[in-house]
């Protein structure tokens, strides 16, 4: 099915792929044409003059300057092509593209996720549309991470103290394995994702349907599911257990005590503005940690919430 | 292996007056540091210094009377040092200059947080919500 | 020639004290031979596990955290207490001052504190076995190494340790190559084992400070928070690189070049011939320990280093390639027109060749920037850094202890075994490398636990590779622990070489030579000088 | 030279040929061990060359806190503890061995008001919150990361501290062993061992002084 891929490498799908293998192919038949020479000498020369009985002096030939510069000089030829040719790639991977789809990528332990520009969101799977740039803009928040597709020969590590680039441009649809390749503990080797490329027009949609809510779905359902790609899930419960933050049982319509004594009633707007701005009220007994989803979470996921909200509330 | 150099002992003046150079020096770097001169200020303070230490290897530690293969040993240290330094400069001084984006700055941090061991929360970057479904378990 | 007679530093004088509080160079290299000796066995006993968690994806005998701590072990046991002390500890110790005509290295004393330094950084890194063991991977890389719960400190302070010793050795071979040839014995007399240590003894005085105060900054940010490498304190874990790599790349050099060093001795005496390009194979050394300070660079390219330092450090290792060829082709002209007998030590000779070939190659590949970018931190480089450490160093090792084992010993071995164990390690070694050259060109991560279940057959494969290797190291232990009590004595130059050490009887006595020894050929003279190899 | 001309037990170790071997051989050692002190030293050189580069307005304002006079007389007490050093040396060399144990004890207490001062200006410092890392207290400093100057700072002073202290202890086991006398003009290595010890250690102060009082 793969028809890029050799017995190396895996099939070619993005733009930069076919540069790189073309080195990697020049490097491996310099190296097999040398390896051959040197086993095919050393082979030769310990049969030809194996001991037979006993020993005898042997050639005085011991030296000899123009071979030794002749075995010096002619590899550096090779190598002056590999140097360039390594180079030239590496530079093209990082010259970012002007018109690109801009993506955040945050990694941490021990998976991906991925921001986009219209508040779209994605969390181990990366969505990209077919032929065109993508960048990548990566931090992380813990350790290093490595952002590693093989099918499109790209790898940079992911710092948590600054922001690292990378773009691609996919040639085929299809999904694609994403590997972590910095070691960064115990899950490193389940820190998987899936790169999805997609048709123009098929991105678009995905991105429209990150916001509202998919075909059928009713607003309730959606809310459940933005509760989890949208990470409320990692502080708030749904069974009435604090976590970081409050569970969100019996939220809705309950009367909620605040951290400076107030006490106000959760009601929509209240909901809104813990989205918004999560630092106006902060409920008694918590951190003020929450982020702001200000720009992430729209208007229209909101009421998806809210809406999930209120069945949680008896 | 070279002869009886090593009986060769230098007068007291050698001593004396090279300490009384190193003296001035240390008068002089410590004047000239007490103008703002840019630039120029730490390159005359390593140029004195550089002076000073010499005199220091060349009489003190006797690298002119000596063995040269020590004084060409000592060059080999500060050669790789110099290695080191400036290979490991080419680099987190030339970071970020390459056909990137403006965004690519390194996130600024608050001076050193003031209680131990709380400041330790990693960088928060731009937006919140990257923190999407802490995957205790859920990840296969 | 004299027996195992009781004059030889093996028997006078006796006791176990004696041994401890030995100043002889002899004995200080068997012992670190046992040593080092041991930790390669542990070392190897861990990448067994290893290999036997990768047969299958997911969990076969261990989960993801212990499958974490046995690589990382593997890796710095098998780096810090095997490769970087084996070959000049063990085997420099005890030929060097032999081959240059020496009664000891130039600081006896020295020499012994190194060992037990050895010893001590030892028990510090088993230490952090016992109190949890370590997960970080042997490059400590930063922030994990100062997150992570296991026992970096402890682990850091024994390599910390380690490096003390390994610089006393460094300096003590400076010293006795300088100020301690016999009469006669001018620059270009000495064996090239000789030009090998000494190039090995300059890059491990140089670069291993660098290491010490890497690990006492790692350690005290780990302790105290400092803010130097620490991302959290406006410290830059990719710093942390930088230092790390200015030591390790030239460590590989520590590892590789007494490498070299012992197969030109093997190249020349097994095939009965004058070294081909004497001069040419020593600046090599020296050329490789220089140029090794100038690349470590190219272990960053996808770390976030600047566009501008990566290519500099990608121009700059290729030129490794260079010195290297000349030493390949330098040998490959040896054994033109020589004699050539296939006894175990050439055997590991022809295996190094074709490896370390195979080794430096991949190497360029590395070097090159776009391919590295596709590469770094997949099996292919697990690959490439077994086939320059294995099959280039430890067959060096294994040529050399088999080289010498008549020497330091006085006892012969089985030639017979010796021969099946050095093929089934051949074999062993590529079913089980090889097919990760393969994996790593398809993608295939490093350092993990499990995988995708597209690579389970070959990771199969290498599985069982290394239990082939494994019998091969079996075998070769059992016939060398039979040879100490069972074999024939050995003549006191049963390979028919011409450099000093064969020269005295086989075991040495204590002061190495029952007479003064005056250097009246070169160390390779087989042109001009007869000598008849035993049988 | 021959070894009987020293009173004592030969000093000759075994595997030497002559006085002048072993002799040499000390020195190229001790040579050999300065080398890796210039290197263990340069990585603490090389952090600062970086963060100095980085954050050049916060090393300005930062250096401001340290007292160039305390800086100032600490160089010139190591210059003179050099000097004296150098001298210990020249009396063995002319066999005088009182003047020798003077200078010797001179080097010493030369070196205890260097630590003296230190002491007063880390006193200071912790006093102040002007400490490494998470430590790092202190507010009237302007610029990105104040903590990593005091960190390098206590690290470089710190490692150069304790080479001093090392070179203290060094000086007390050579006065002993001049007491024995074992020492004469024909067999004086271990005092020129430590001698070149001590310069190595006035050598990186020279460096350390105008780096971290002067420009910062
Ligand atoms: C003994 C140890 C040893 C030796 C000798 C080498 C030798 C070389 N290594 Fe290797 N290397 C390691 C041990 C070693 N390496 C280790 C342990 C790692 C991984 C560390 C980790 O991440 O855990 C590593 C990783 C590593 C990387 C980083 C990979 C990555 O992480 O992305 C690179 C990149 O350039 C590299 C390159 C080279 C090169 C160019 C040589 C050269 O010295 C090779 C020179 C030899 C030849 C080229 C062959 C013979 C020459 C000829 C036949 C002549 C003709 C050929 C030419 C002139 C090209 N090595
Ligand atoms: C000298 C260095 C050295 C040596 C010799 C070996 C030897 C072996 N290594 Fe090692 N390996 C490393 C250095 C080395 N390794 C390093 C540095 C890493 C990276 C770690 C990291 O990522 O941090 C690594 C990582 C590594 C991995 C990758 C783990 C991962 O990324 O997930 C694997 C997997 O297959 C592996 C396998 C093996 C095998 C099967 C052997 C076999 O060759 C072992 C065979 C040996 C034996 C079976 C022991 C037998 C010995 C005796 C019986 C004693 C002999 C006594 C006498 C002859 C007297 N190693
Ligand atoms: C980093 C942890 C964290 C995440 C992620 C998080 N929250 Fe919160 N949240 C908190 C904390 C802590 C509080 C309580 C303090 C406060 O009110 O700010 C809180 C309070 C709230 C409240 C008020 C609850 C009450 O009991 O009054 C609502 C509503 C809320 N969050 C909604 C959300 C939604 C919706 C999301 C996801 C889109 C989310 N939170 C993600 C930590 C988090
Ligand atoms: Cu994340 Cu490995
Ligand atoms: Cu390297």
């Amino acid at each position: 099915m793969d028809t890029t891929s050799t017995f190396w490498l895996p099939g070619q799908y993005s733009t930069i792929a076919s540069d790189v293998d073309g080195l990697f192919y020049f490097i491996y038949w310099c190296s097999v044409f040398l390896l051959a020479l040197v086993t095919a000498a050393m082979t030769l020369f310990v049969i030809r003059y194996r001991r037979r009985g006993k020993v005898s002096l042997t050639s005085g030939f011991t030296h000899n300057t123009s071979m030794e510069i002749v075995w010096s000089v002619i590899p550096t030829i090779p190598i002056v092509v590999v140097f360039m040719w390594g180079s030239k790639t590496f530079i093209r991977m990082h010259a970012m593209p002007g018109n690109a789809v801009e993506v955040k990528v945050t990694a941490q332990k021990w998976f991906w996720s991925f921001d986009y520009p219209d508040g779209a969101s994605s969390v181990n799977e990366l969505v990209v549309p077919v032929n065109k740039s993508v960048k990548l803009t990566m931090s992380s928040q813990d350790v290093i991470h490595s952002f590693f597709v093989p099918q499109f020969r790209v790898k940079q590590d992911v710092l948590p103290n600054r922001y690292t680039q990378l773009w691609f441009q996919a040639t085929a649809r299809g999904t694609y394995n994403l590997y972590c390749a910095e070691f960064c503990g115990k899950g490193h080797s389940e820190m998987l994702g899936k790169v999805r490329v997609v048709s123009d027009s098929e991105f678009v949609k995905w991105a429209d349907e990150q916001n509202k809510p998919p075909e059928g779905m009713s607003l309730e359902d959606f809310g459940a599911q933005l509760y989890k790609t949208k990470a409320c899930v990692t502080c708030h419960s749904v069974d009435g257990t604090a976590g970081t933050g409050p569970s969100f049982k019996n939220v809705f319509g309950h009367e909620v005590l605040l951290a400076d004594g107030r006490r106000v009633m959760a009601d929509e707007n209240y909901v809104r503005e813990s989205i918004l701005d999560p630092r106006a009220k902060v409920v008694n007994g918590f951190q003020p940690v929450m982020p702001t989803y200000q720009g992430v979470i729209k208007d229209r996921q909101i009421d998806a919430i809210i809406a999930y909200l209120k069945t949680l509330a008896k | 292996m070279s002869g009886k150099q090593h009986h060769h002992i230098l007068p007291l003046s050698t001593y004396l007056s090279v300490g009384a150079a190193l003296l001035v020096l240390t008068v002089i770097t410590v004047a000239v540091s007490q103008y703002q001169l840019g630039e120029w200020n730490l390159i005359v303070a390593m140029t004195i210094a550089t002076i000073k230490a010499t005199l220091v290897l060349l009489f003190f530690m006797h690298l002119k009377y000596d063995n040269k293969l020590y004084a060409v040993a000592f060059l080999i240290a500060v050669t790789f040092l110099a290695v080191f330094i400036v290979l490991t400069m080419l680099d987190t001084m030339t970071r970020d200059e390459f056909g990137r984006g403006s965004i690519d700055k390194p996130v600024q941090y608050q001076s050193a947080p003031a209680h131990p061991g709380e400041g330790e929360e990693p960088a928060s970057h731009d937006t919140a919500g990257h923190t999407a479904d802490t995957a205790d378990s859920s990840h296969k | 020639m004299q027996t195992a007679a009781a004059t030889s530093y093996l028997h006078e004088p006796k006791g176990l004290k004696s041994w401890l509080f030995t100043l002889d160079h002899k004995r200080i290299g068997v012992m670190y031979l046992v040593a080092i000796m041991t930790m390669f066995l542990v070392g190897g006993v861990l990448a067994l596990l290893i290999r036997t968690e990768l047969l299958h994806p997911g969990r076969d005998i261990m989960g993801a955290e212990t499958y974490n701590r046995m690589f990382t072990l593997h890796g710095a046991i098998m780096i810090f207490l095997f490769i970087i002390p084996s070959i000049p500890a063990a085997i420099g110790n005890f030929v060097l001052p032999l081959m240059i005509g020496a009664k000891d290295v130039a600081f006896p004393r020295l020499n012994l504190m190194s060992w037990y330094l050895y010893v001590f950084g030892a028990l510090f890194s088993i230490y952090s076995i016992i109190t949890g063991g370590i997960d970080t991977g042997w490059t400590f890389y930063t922030p994990y190494s100062i997150t992570t719960g296991t026992s970096v400190i402890s682990i850091t302070t024994g390599v910390f340790i380690l490096g003390f010793s390994s610089i006393f050795t460094g300096l003590n071979f400076i010293v006795t190559v300088h100020k301690l040839r016999a009469p006669g014995m001018s620059w270009f007399k000495m064996p090239l084992m000789v030009w090998g240590l000494y190039a090995t003894a300059i890059v491990q005085v140089l670069a291993t400070p660098v290491l010490g105060i890497t690990l006492v900054l790692l350690i005290l940010e780990r302790l105290f928070s400092i803010g130097i490498f620490d991302p959290a304190l406006g410290g830059d874990p990719v710093l942390y690189q930088h230092f790390f790599w200015f030591y390790s790349h030239p460590a590989v050099y520590i590892m590789i070049l007494p490498g070299m060093a012992i197969i030109s001795e093997l190249v020349s005496t097994f095939s009965h011939r004058h070294i081909f390009g004497y001069k040419a194979i020593a600046f090599s050394s020296l050329g490789i320990a220089f140029l090794g300070f100038l690349v470590w660079g190219h272990h960053m390219f996808t770390s976030g280093q600047s566009e501008t330092a990566s290519v500099v450090f990608s121009f700059l290792t290729f030129f490794i390639g260079i010195p290297s060829g000349v030493k390949i082709f330098n040998w490959l002209a040896t054994l033109y027109k020589g004699q050539i007998s296939f006894k175990a030590p050439m055997l590991y000779t022809m295996s190094f060749l074709f490896l370390f070939t195979i080794g430096g190659l991949t190497g360029i590949f590395l070097g090159a920037l776009s391919v590295d970018v596709h590469l770094q931190d997949t099996y292919f480089v697990v690959a490439h850094f077994h086939y320059v450490m294995m099959g280039g160093a430890v067959m060096a090792l294994l040529g050399g202890i088999h080289y010498w084992w008549p020497k330091m010993f006085g006892k012969m071995y089985s030639e017979f075994w010796a021969r099946i164990a050095a093929i089934l390690i051949f074999v062993g070694f590529n079913m089980t490398f090889f097919t990760q050259f393969i994996m790593g060109t398809r993608g295939m991560p490093r350092r993990y636990y499990s995988y995708p279940s597209e690579f389970t057959g070959m990771h199969g494969f290498s599985s069982v590779g290394s239990y082939v290797l494994g019998l091969g190291f079996l075998i070769a232990v059992i016939y060398l622990i039979h040879s100490l009590f069972r074999g024939p004595v050995a003549p006191a130059n049963p390979w028919g070489a011409l450099t000093l050490e064969w020269q005295t009887s086989s075991p040495p006595p204590t002061d190495n030579f029952d007479y003064d020894p005056i250097v009246e050929h070169g160390p390779y003279d087989y042109d001009k000088i007869h000598v008849e190899p035993m049988k | 030279m021959s070894p009987h001309d020293t009173p004592q037990a030969s000093p000759l170790a075994h595997h030497f040929a002559d006085m002048e071997q072993q002799r040499d051989s000390a020195k190229l050692g001790m040579w050999v061990f300065l080398l890796t002190e210039v290197l263990l030293f340069g990585g603490l050189f090389c952090v600062y060359a970086i963060y100095r580069a980085w954050h050049p307005e916060m090393f300005f304002n930062a250096h401001k806190q340290l007292n160039v006079w305390m800086g100032a007389t600490n160089t010139i007490v190591l210059i003179a503890s050099s000097v004296t050093m150098a001298l210990a040396i020249r009396s063995m060399q002319l066999n005088q061995r009182k003047p020798a144990v003077r200078f010797i004890f001179a080097t010493l207490a030369l070196a205890g008001v260097f630590l003296v001062i230190k002491y007063f200006e880390y006193a200071h410092k912790i006093h102040l919150g002007q400490l490494p890392g998470k430590y790092y207290t202190f507010t009237g400093l302007e610029g990105t990361n104040p903590h990593v100057f005091f960190t390098v700072y206590f690290m470089m002073t710190g490692l150069h501290g304790f080479h001093v202290l090392c070179g203290m202890g060094a000086m007390l086991w050579l006065l002993r062993r001049i007491r024995k006398g074992e020492f004469s003009a024909e067999y004086y290595t271990p005092i020129e061992m430590t001698g070149l010890y001590w310069h190595l250690v006035d050598l990186i102060w020279i460096f350390l002084f105008p780096l971290f009082y002067l420009i910062g």
